[in-house]
């Protein structure tokens, strides 16, 4: 527990805040205190069980394109499943996501095709020119630069009095970024419709959370913006999924913006580009794995009798045979022609660039 | 029709836009109540309230991304910088984002905004208020750069700015601000935003130049009348992208070049109007291409500042020289 | 007072906050609460006074100098004497002053000549050549900027081992800065010896607090980071002379950055360029001179006996004395050679621009 | 004397920089106990400890700043961006403040700083990995820009940078890192920094490139020795200041000039280079001065990469041709 500090020569307090934290499945899959009313729908807690386990399958097979030279490098969501599907869960349609580029889990339950996402992450742009929702953000790759568009998009809603949230998502290493305190502060002065998600998966690479920042929680960042934030254990999809209903609610109600730091843990490496091990003990990411999303829903399920071996498996079976389809219709897909690279420079070609593409195309000689 | 200086000539621009479209949203620092530090959003907020011509913090990184993320909504943002010194911290927004969400996203994002700037040095003002480069911005694919220098081409390239579907960088003549004053019709018509302006037509030199420059390059064009050298005067107006053409036909036509810059010479844009003939008019040039700019070094402070912004002697001497090369 | 947000749902708090207020002269001259050991030594007192009133007689002249053309934009002080001139209070000859644009105050008190500074707003860099310590900042004017660089200064503090602090000085605006938010972040990471130090004048210009932020107070800023901060009656000059004491006596002891946000009232317009009566109404400026940081001081003094009428008088003679000289010296001085803009762009001019240095200095023609 | 990769000869220089001078740090992203996500910096924190090469947080800007702040108090910072698509956040203090430092204190504070960062596509790697905007960097008056393009000059031009009094950013060819090897002599010798290199010497035109896409060129000298054309290849390695000299003596013997970068092409550097030939050289030209670039659009992800890198054929192309033309 943070200490309060600077309570010295008896000086007046003229401001108090205080950091909450949200937890329902503790990691063994009982119970730590009365689960919100929606957690009570078995359907629901079945379908996020059921988009974290595709999720997770999904990244396994990623790895395995990418180690055999058919995918770029790749980020997998190992450990932090819940953070992403949980939050999507509490979005509308009309909502707007802007994604880190470890939110697949966000993407796929928003309607985004698997192999939409094995197209990008394959090198090729259309894969932003997904089936999801049609205002969604194109993964963000330079780190928290998508923050001052969320609250641009936020104050769109809030000009147009349209019930929409903007929801930006990013890790903790973003939280060391000025664009995303810029974007913040701003969205505290308008009290606009967005919410901001900090993954703290306790890595920026092979940078530790405390040479990140001197601050005891990333939630207590909000105060500096004005508004509330909010620590919740990022491995519990329950405590992810009521955490964001209680912020796009409030958002959407015009209270104003809402910060969660969810927190987990990175079981994997950075992205396949990364040997985790140079930086971090086997032993560490072992101990961690005791807190893994989807086994502790799973033994919930389980102590239910909401689950049997049996849909496991047959889960398992479902996830393997869409994404081996869609891995297919992925590795079909022809480049797109050299030249195309014009296409969306500008709504309308300049000439000045035209001949360029001409030359490109190979019909002629700019 | 009562003249109007070149502010007050994108005040009306800005006033135009806003009524014909209410997806127009002005935002800034000071350019609410206060209409900005150069009155250029004055009266604005007023007539269309403090939710579309809003005072942002102070943050100009947060401007430049809070367009961005309007434009994706399909509102057109046009963001106020309010010296063209501060308008780096908009670099990662305008590389990274506004320029390429259209292509990212294969055209499911797009990015309408403008961002304006008061460009150049001369008005006797702090250290980091005299920048000009444009060169930097020149050089980003997908992004727009335009400079008028005049009241009705600040107007008319205004309107096109806002209208056009893609980013803008918008970059006023902070010298021509009040100096320049002439008629300009508020009929909400808007110029081409690749096309450059040949002011003045002549035989026997071309000079190129863009923004407040023009005032010295015109200067020097009489001069040199005078000595009975006829020149040729361009004013580029779009820098990104610009119009090749035109100042290829006119060097083709007079043999002879002299690009006229504010902006530091080494890797300013003159270099790249030089590369565009050196590569397309060799056969035509009948003197070397020459360029007369800022220094390259910082832009003084204001004791200094006018020994830095090129002079009409420096460019008379130039065209002077490239007539009479042989 | 901020209330405390989100304790809905019974949630456990795992982080507490409190930000505490200093000030003890009050704005009848009267006192608030018993004041620190340092205030009763009265020569130390006077000193901040008459460093008080030199500054805001030098404000004046340097308005009507930029009146009649003789000086360029200038930003006055008027009504926030008390905060630069009490934070250099605390400041040692060894520690790093990082100022904006309107810290004059603090600069004078560190030895630099007032016709240094008019120099530097005539428009002429030999201004920042100045005669206060080697190692202090130029003004920033990139609002925000020189937050970074103050970070980099008490780095390399720590780094040697010295017992010095680096003392960053901005505005209100500056807080919303990602760069200022970068600053602090690091800064809490290494607990470096810096303090930051936030003139809340309740304008950026136009831009009224309320616009800049949401936050309720700009103290609370410093928990984003990992560090204290408090508000200060930036009025006071007690108050703030202790407030710094305290922290660059604990960042010099390594206990880390501190943050000090001084309350105060910009009674004047932003700079020569600007006009507040454009945003701002005469009856919202006549209230907080009230709060005039000189005149309650001079009212402390004149009811403990301390000081008459006839001081007054002196003081006043004796800074338009220096002040005339000052200016008489600067406006004396002749500018530069035009060709001395190439002397200190690299420390060798690299013969690249050798030829343009040339055709400058008129002997040549590059 | 074994060989390295340029990326170690870049880990060898930084190694040698900090045994020799303590007062040079080694900052950045990832930089410590990890070494670098290109190894840059693998075992200088075991071997110089963790405040002389210190793990920042995730902001540029940040580390931009600190390097002004620590020169301003003696010591020699070498920070690391990842990529050169997260350089710009760092453009507000390059020039802004790190070119202008020594300039606006009339020399009392300086900023000895080098600021390194990958430059270049073509490795595959995700949006934003592939910048190439040296351009931008070079028009900054007051600052150096330095790319070498062999392990040999990325040691001694490392080391060079790191001993320089006034800031550097250092750009580092991404695809040689690992595909460069050569031998080195870790002796401590730096190279100048405003010295163009001829790799190849040749009598009927000149090729000038920079960083990776020196690779390419030599090639294209290669292919084009074999059609009996002779290439000079000039490697600029310093951007700014740059040896104008040797570009002009070279095309004053050659008479014919072929700029290659992989940058877009509007504004790139190579219009300078084209610039100051048209100035310099006009009458020794025998065929227009010709620029092969990457294309004026958003370097394409990886599956269209190589379509925007210029290729061999391009170059060779474009050699043949103004050998051609008459
Ligand atoms: C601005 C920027 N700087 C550096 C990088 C390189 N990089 C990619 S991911 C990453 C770490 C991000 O850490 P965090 O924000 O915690 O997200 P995580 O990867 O843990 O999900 C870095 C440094 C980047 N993409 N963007
Ligand atoms: C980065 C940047 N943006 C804009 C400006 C123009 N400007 C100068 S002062 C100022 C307001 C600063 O307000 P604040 O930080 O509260 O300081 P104050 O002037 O009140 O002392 C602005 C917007 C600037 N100097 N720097
Ligand atoms: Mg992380
Ligand atoms: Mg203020």
């Amino acid at each position: 527990m943070a200490s309060q500090r600077m309570a010295d020569e008896g000086l007046p307090v003229i401001a108090r805040f205080e950091v909450h934290r949200r937890n329902y499945l503790k990691s063994d899959g009982s119970i730590a205190r009365p689960v919100p009313a929606f957690a009570s729908d078995a359907n629901l807690l079945l379908s996020l069980y059921r988009a974290m386990v595709l999720l997770r399958h999904f990244d396994r097979k990623a790895v395995a394109l990418q180690h055999t030279g058919r995918l770029g490098t790749y980020a997998v969501s190992l450990g932090q499943e819940a953070v992403s599907v949980g939050i999507a869960s509490a979005m509308r349609e009309e909502d707007v996501l802007l994604p880190s580029y470890r939110d697949n889990g966000a993407l796929l339950w928003r309607g985004v095709k698997l192999e939409e996402i094995l197209l990008f992450w394959g090198g090729d742009e259309r894969g932003n020119q997904f089936s999801g929702p049609v205002h969604d953000f194109p993964f963000c790759v330079p780190v928290g630069s998508q923050a001052p568009h969320a609250a641009g998009v936020a104050y769109a809603f809030k000009l147009r009095r349209e019930p929409r949230v903007a929801v930006c998502m990013f890790g903790d290493g973003a939280t060391s970024k000025g664009d995303v305190y810029e974007a913040m502060n701003f969205a505290g002065v308008h009290k606009l419709p967005v919410v901001f998600v900090a993954t703290n998966n306790q890595w920026a690479i092979s940078v530790p959370l405390r040479l990140q920042t001197g601050s005891e929680t990333l939630a207590q960042k909000a105060i500096a913006a004005g508004f509330t934030g909010e620590q919740v254990d990022g491995n519990d999809v329950v405590a992810m999924s009521a955490a964001a209903e209680a912020a796009v609610a409030a958002a959407r109600d015009g209270k104003g913006p809402r910060f969660i730091e969810a927190v987990t843990y990175r079981l994997g490496d950075h992205t396949t580009s990364d040997d985790a091990s140079r930086y971090r003990s086997a032993d560490e990411v072992q101990m961690h794995w005791k807190e893994d999303p989807i086994g502790r829903l799973r033994t919930f399920f389980v102590d239910k009798r909401m689950w049997s071996k049996a849909d496991e498996e047959q889960l398992a079976a479902d996830c393997h045979e869409r994404i081996e389809a869609a891995t297919e219709r992925y590795l079909a897909m022809a480049p797109r022609q050299p030249e195309t690279m014009f296409d969306h420079l500008y709504a309308d070609l300049p000439e000045a660039y035209a001949a360029q593409r001409h030359e490109l195309a190979g019909e002629g000689d700019a | 029709m009562p003249e109007v200086t070149l502010v007050e000539a994108i005040n009306l621009a800005l006033g135009r836009a806003m009524e014909d479209d209410e997806s127009v949203v002005v935002l800034g620092e000071d350019v609410g109540v206060d209409g900005g530090v150069f009155r250029a959003t004055a009266g604005l907020q007023k007539r269309f309230g403090s939710e579309r011509v809003l005072d942002t913090p102070l943050a100009e990184l947060l401007i430049s991304g809070l367009c961005v993320g309007m434009a994706a909504q399909g509102l057109r943002p046009v963001g106020e910088i309010q010296f063209m010194g501060f308008l780096y911290p908009c670099f990662d927004q305008l590389v990274n984002h506004a320029s390429r969400m259209r292509n990212r996203t294969q055209g499911r994002l797009t990015c309408s905004m403008v961002l304006r700037t008061p460009h150049g040095a001369g008005i006797r003002a702090p250290e980091h208020h005299s920048e000009s480069t444009e060169a930097m911005l020149a050089h980003i694919p997908g992004l727009r750069v335009v400079m008028p220098s005049s009241p009705e081409r600040a107007y008319r390239l205004l309107l096109a700015a806002i209208r056009d579907p893609d980013p803008v960088v918008f970059l006023e003549p902070t010298r021509m601000y009040r100096a320049a004053k002439a008629e300009v019709e508020d009929n909400g018509e808007a110029l081409p935003l690749d096309h450059a302006f040949v002011l003045r037509e002549g035989r026997d030199v071309t000079l190129v130049s863009w923004g407040a420059m023009l005032k010295e390059t015109i200067a020097a064009a009489d001069e040199l009348s005078a000595e009975g050298i006829d020149a040729e005067v361009i004013d580029l107006a779009t820098l990104k992208p610009y119009d090749e053409a035109t100042v290829v036909s006119s060097v083709q036509k007079t043999g002879r070049c002299v690009i006229v810059h504010e902006a530091a010479r080494t890797g300013g844009f003159g270099a790249e109007i030089a590369a565009i003939i050196a590569e397309r008019s060799l056969s035509s040039l009948l003197a070397p291409v020459t360029r007369v700019t800022g220094y390259d070094t910082v832009v003084p402070m204001a004791r200094l500042e006018q020994h830095y912004i090129p002079s009409v002697a420096r460019i008379v001497t130039a065209a002077r020289k490239a007539c009479q090369f042989s």
